[in-house]
């Protein structure tokens, strides 16, 4: 762990902004391509690489509507912070052997931190138009985020055992032998949940679902529509690049170097987000918070018995 | 050349309303969930005079530029879908390239009344709660399932919200998530239900194309809206009954399966049963390999008020799922002459 | 000698402190309740900086969760939530202000005047793994008997916003509060059925949340 | 930043939390007043712990113990209060003059 090298204050700001702004950007093509392959429309290489720019030009030229005495600080707080809690986030998780922006000690513990103040922003969201579909999506969302947030935390700290750290490179050279995702089976697809549920896609679609018109989007247009969907598409990234580092192996792997695997890695996850999120159906919130308190949890404590005993 | 695709937000009368669902098959156009997201509001079929305040409000809701395009005054060629999806994104590009052209409101920007204050601190109602300060309603409390008093939320829904069938109106009242009461807007308590009723094939599938849109499977959405415009056309689709089947196998694997199940139970039917006699009447129609009127058997008629009963004290995705399995025939509803 | 250190302290502390004072000033509910977050965020950075680095992310990553179930109750429990209605909910607003001020004077003065050992934390030393050991060694019992208490909690939290309470209905001689206050409760009836409060459902009817079922069984408990 | 500043800020912000706790009406603003006042009271013991301890772990013992309060704190609040408004119908400190159910 000694060797890590933090980076300088200026260089962390271009790394994390340049992972952002690449993940935003093959994150949203991601989807274009997931999405019409599935629809089983005619799918140009081209066309899908430029649809988020083009996307991203309409929207800008679109007026963002304000609507009728809307909370508007936090309306304008919402998106902004869940993209800084996404970038907070990618801060914390080592790129490549030796380079990780902040490397915190307790780096895990960060990283769901952010992921519970994410829950924040995401209600702030859903709150702020002042509209009822809104407001019924962001307190709809709480409640299952609430379900999911115990997951989240017993399946990164079990994953935390093997390496007696609590800062995320130490995982990743925990597993220079054996992958997480093989040593903890049932760490990944639990973790996979709540990247889903973070990201509200797939079947956690309950923020911005059409059951509700839009849900918690009801009311943005323009800008604010962007900013929400960038933001969102940064939060997957950061899951995408924990999950990478936490069960895939980070950047261990053979011929290639450190970076290009985490690289690899992170991007086969983004894109098994985002095929879950037009292949699934969206259950119901009472379901899945069941599902969560019923079925999951006591898998996450099965994960982390089995970590434990691996560990002794 | 490669084009995103423009979103359209659909203000459907009841008559027009499936016929629009088959836009979801085309590359150019997307179908959005609110008008918000929108940038040409397609306004099809009649529109009920009492319906011409909620249109309005509608159009001013999509944000600038925007552009209306109306579905009935396309002069269509061979194929109305095409003729209205290239109308629309003409439409977009016009008002994208010269932003000035954008269709202005129509209602004045402005509250019902100025606020109305009454209790010494100028609030709207007695002790901080209820009264009518803006001329619309405060939520006031009302007992709930919890044996709490919660706040109660009136709404009206419809006729154009985008997860309903188009024309239909329910006024509801929720207390968080639950709706405590509804009752919609019809005529009669005749049932109106279509499912018991032969219907064409085309049809039923852009019932199940709107259907998978609510639950989230917006790509299913356009491959099931793809069959459909298959299915309408003419002349004999020999691969039509295979394509189906193949959508359908798929449809499987989403999960949709355990997301309908034990949603909206009566005589000891579900949603997912509801689905699967649509379904089978799907595919019943198309093995024929004709497209001759179908009924699902076991689907049993309902009424406004029974169904209104079902879905009473459901979450509002539950009661939205539970209503869009049935096959709603508004128009029959609205104009159904009142029974004694 | 001012560093990086003292200049963020300045920067956490007035944050913690104006967001604190902005909870008890704001009309809004969600954002009293978001500031009061904001003012542990900052608390959680000030204790970062002391050192205690997992205790100041724990203390972030807990009241997150904490203050979003704290916003849910807020909406549901208050008329007015967004404080779109103008409201006045203070009482004794001179009284408790002078009470505050000689509180903050209170710890203020023993801030200032009292001679307190001077014994630092030396910034080399690895504080989590310290605190961890003691937790699992020499403090085990502390933390074990914190983690029943908490255990016991739910289960007494549970138990008390149940409806059917340990001996019978919740609803059982609960009395309505008075119209405005100072004010005589109102006549019980005005809440709940007597008849069926006294579990003489003779009437046969259900008023609100009453479920006959439940009442029976509750008794049933009372009794053996 | 020493012990005294840390102890001074912790000072405001019980403070704070006194005059909340007093001034509100409604329980639950009630609760964020005291939620205040043990806020500040894990900065003073962190203060505690960070200059007067010599970096003995059982100081940071105490905080957790203070958070636990807290958690404790919060939960039977909302439990009464949930209790209070089913039997009461009241929300406000002013509705229940007398503890007699």
């Amino acid at each position: 762990m000694n060797e890590v090298e933090q980076l300088s204050a200026p260089l962390a700001i271009v790394v994390v902004a340049a992972v952002l702004v690449v993940g935003v950007y093959v994150s949203s093509v991601v989807d274009v391509v997931a999405f019409r392959s599935v629809a089983g429309q005619r799918l140009r290489p081209g066309s899908a690489a430029l649809h988020p720019a083009r996307v991203a030009r309409r929207l800008s030229r679109q007026q963002s509507v304000r609507t009728e005495r809307p909370d508007m600080i936090l309306r304008v707080l919402a998106p902004a912070a869940f993209l800084g809690l996404a970038a907070a986030a990618v801060t914390v998780i080592p790129l490549s052997p030796g380079i990780v922006v902040a490397d915190v000690r307790t780096g895990i513990v960060l990283f769901g931190a952010a992921q519970a103040l994410a829950i924040v922003a995401i209600f702030f969201h859903g709150w702020s138009p002042n509209s009822p579909f809104a407001l019924v999506a962001g307190y709809r969302f709480v409640a299952v985020a609430l379900s999911y947030e115990l997951l989240s935390m017993f399946v990164l700290i079990a994953a935390a055992i093997p390496a007696e750290s609590l800062s995320i490179g130490a995982i990743v050279e925990s597993q220079a032998g054996l992958w997480n995702v093989i040593r903890q089976p049932l760490g990944l697809p639990l973790f996979l949940i709540v990247s889903l549920g973070v990201t509200f896609s797939g079947p956690l679609d309950l923020l911005d679902s059409n059951d509700l018109a839009g849900g918690g989007s009801v009311e943005d247009s323009g800008m604010q529509r962007l900013a929400w969907q960038t933001a969102r598409h940064a939060m997957r990234i950061a899951f995408a690049a924990c999950t990478a580092a936490v069960f895939l192996g980070g950047w261990h792997g053979p011929v290639l170097p450190g970076g290009l695997w985490m690289a690899l890695k992170t991007f086969a996850v983004v894109a098994l987000l985002g095929f879950l999120d037009v292949f699934v159906a969206r259950i119901s919130a009472e379901r899945f918070v069941r599902l969560a308190w019923g079925v999951l949890l006591p898998f996450a404590f099965l994960n982390l018995l089995i970590a434990g005993v691996g560990a002794l | 050349m490669a084009v995103t695709p423009v979103e359209v937000f659909v203000a459907a009368g009841s008559d027009r309303w499936h016929d629009v669902q088959a836009l979801r098959a085309h590359e150019l156009v997307r179908l959005v969930p609110t008008p918000r997201h929108a940038t040409v509001l397609l306004v099809a079929g009649t529109i009920p005079a009492s319906a011409r305040e909620a249109l309005d409000r509608v159009h001013d809701q999509l944000p600038h530029p925007r552009a209306v395009a109306t579905w009935d005054e396309i002069v269509a060629g061979n194929d109305v879908v095409d003729a209205v999806a290239s109308e629309i994104v003409g439409c977009a590009h016009r008002v994208m390239a010269d932003p000035s052209t954008s269709s202005p409101g129509r209602l004045a920007d402005e509250e019902p009344n100025d606020w109305r204050g009454v209790g010494p601190f100028g609030q709207g109602g007695e002790g901080m709660m209820g009264g009518t300060p803006y001329g619309r309603a405060m939520a006031m409390t009302a007992d709930d399932r919890d044996g709490l008093s919660l706040d109660r939320l009136e709404l009206r829904l419809g006729p154009f919200l985008g997860q309903l069938p188009g024309g239909l109106v329910a006024d509801v009242a929720l207390q968080g998530e639950v709706i405590q009461s509804i009752e919609f807007a019809c005529a009669g308590s005749k049932s109106f239900v279509t499912a018991d009723r032969a219907v064409p094939v085309a049809r039923r599938l852009l019932w199940l194309s709107h259907a998978l849109h609510v639950q989230g499977l917006d790509a299913f959405a356009v491959g099931a809206a793809r069959l459909a415009r298959r299915s309408a056309r003419l002349d004999d689709d020999p691969g039509l009954a295979r394509d189906f089947a193949s959508l359908r196998r798929r449809m499987r694997w989403t999960g949709l399966r355990s997301a309908l199940r034990s949603v909206g139970d009566r005589d000891g039917r579900d949603t997912l049963a509801r689905w699967s006699a649509h379904l089978d009447a799907i595919a019943a129609s198309l093995d024929g390999a004709d497209s001759r009127p179908v009924s699902a058997d076991g689907s049993m008629p309902i009424t406004a008020a029974e169904l209104a009963e079902m879905i009473t004290g459901l979450a509002l995705t539950d009661a939205v799922s539970t209503i869009i399995g049935f096959d709603i025939d508004v128009p029959a509803m609205t104009t159904a002459p009142v029974e004694a | 000698m001012i560093g990086t250190i003292d200049v963020a302290f300045v920067v956490f502390s007035v944050a913690a402190v104006a967001s604190g004072c902005g909870v008890f000033r704001v009309d809004s509910m969600i954002r009293a309740t978001y500031l009061l977050l904001a003012s542990f965020l900052n608390v959680g950075a000030i204790l970062v900086l002391l050192l205690a680095e997992y205790l100041g992310v724990a203390l972030l990553f807990m009241m997150t969760a904490e203050m979003i179930v704290m916003g849910l109750f807020m909406v549901m429990f208050m008329m007015n939530p967004a404080g779109l209605n103008p409201m006045n909910m203070v009482h004794q607003p001179r009284f408790a202000a002078a009470a505050g001020v000689v509180a903050a004077a209170g710890v203020a003065v023993v801030a200032v005047f009292a001679d307190f050992p001077d014994a630092p934390v030396d910034a080399e030393s690895d504080t989590i793994r310290e605190l961890g050991i003691e937790l699992l060694g020499g403090s085990m019992l502390v933390f074990e008997s914190i983690g029943v208490t908490l255990m016991a909690t739910m289960v007494c939290s549970v138990i008390l916003s149940s409806a059917t309470g340990r001996f019978g209905d919740g609803y059982e001689g609960s009395v309505a509060p008075a119209l405005e206050p100072g004010g005589d409760h109102r006549p019980a009836d005005d809440l709940y059925d007597p008849d069926a409060a006294m579990g003489h459902s003779m009437h046969g009817m259900d008023m609100g949340g009453m479920d006959h079922g439940e009442m029976d069984h509750g008794e049933m408990e009372h009794d053996s | 930043m020493n012990l005294m500043t840390v102890l001074l800020v912790a000072a405001a912000l019980i403070g704070v939390g006194v005059w909340g706790a007093l001034a509100q009406q409604t329980f639950v603003m009630l609760m964020m007043g005291i939620e205040m006042m043990l806020n500040g009271v894990i900065l003073a013991v962190a203060g505690f712990w960070a200059f007067t301890g010599a970096g003995l772990p059982k100081g940071q013992v105490l905080v957790i113990i203070t958070m636990a309060v807290m958690a404790i704190e919060l939960a039977i609040g909302f439990a009464l209060v949930t209790a209070v408004y089913r039997a009461r119908q009241a929300d406000m400190t002013e509705g229940i003059g007398s503890l007699k159910g």
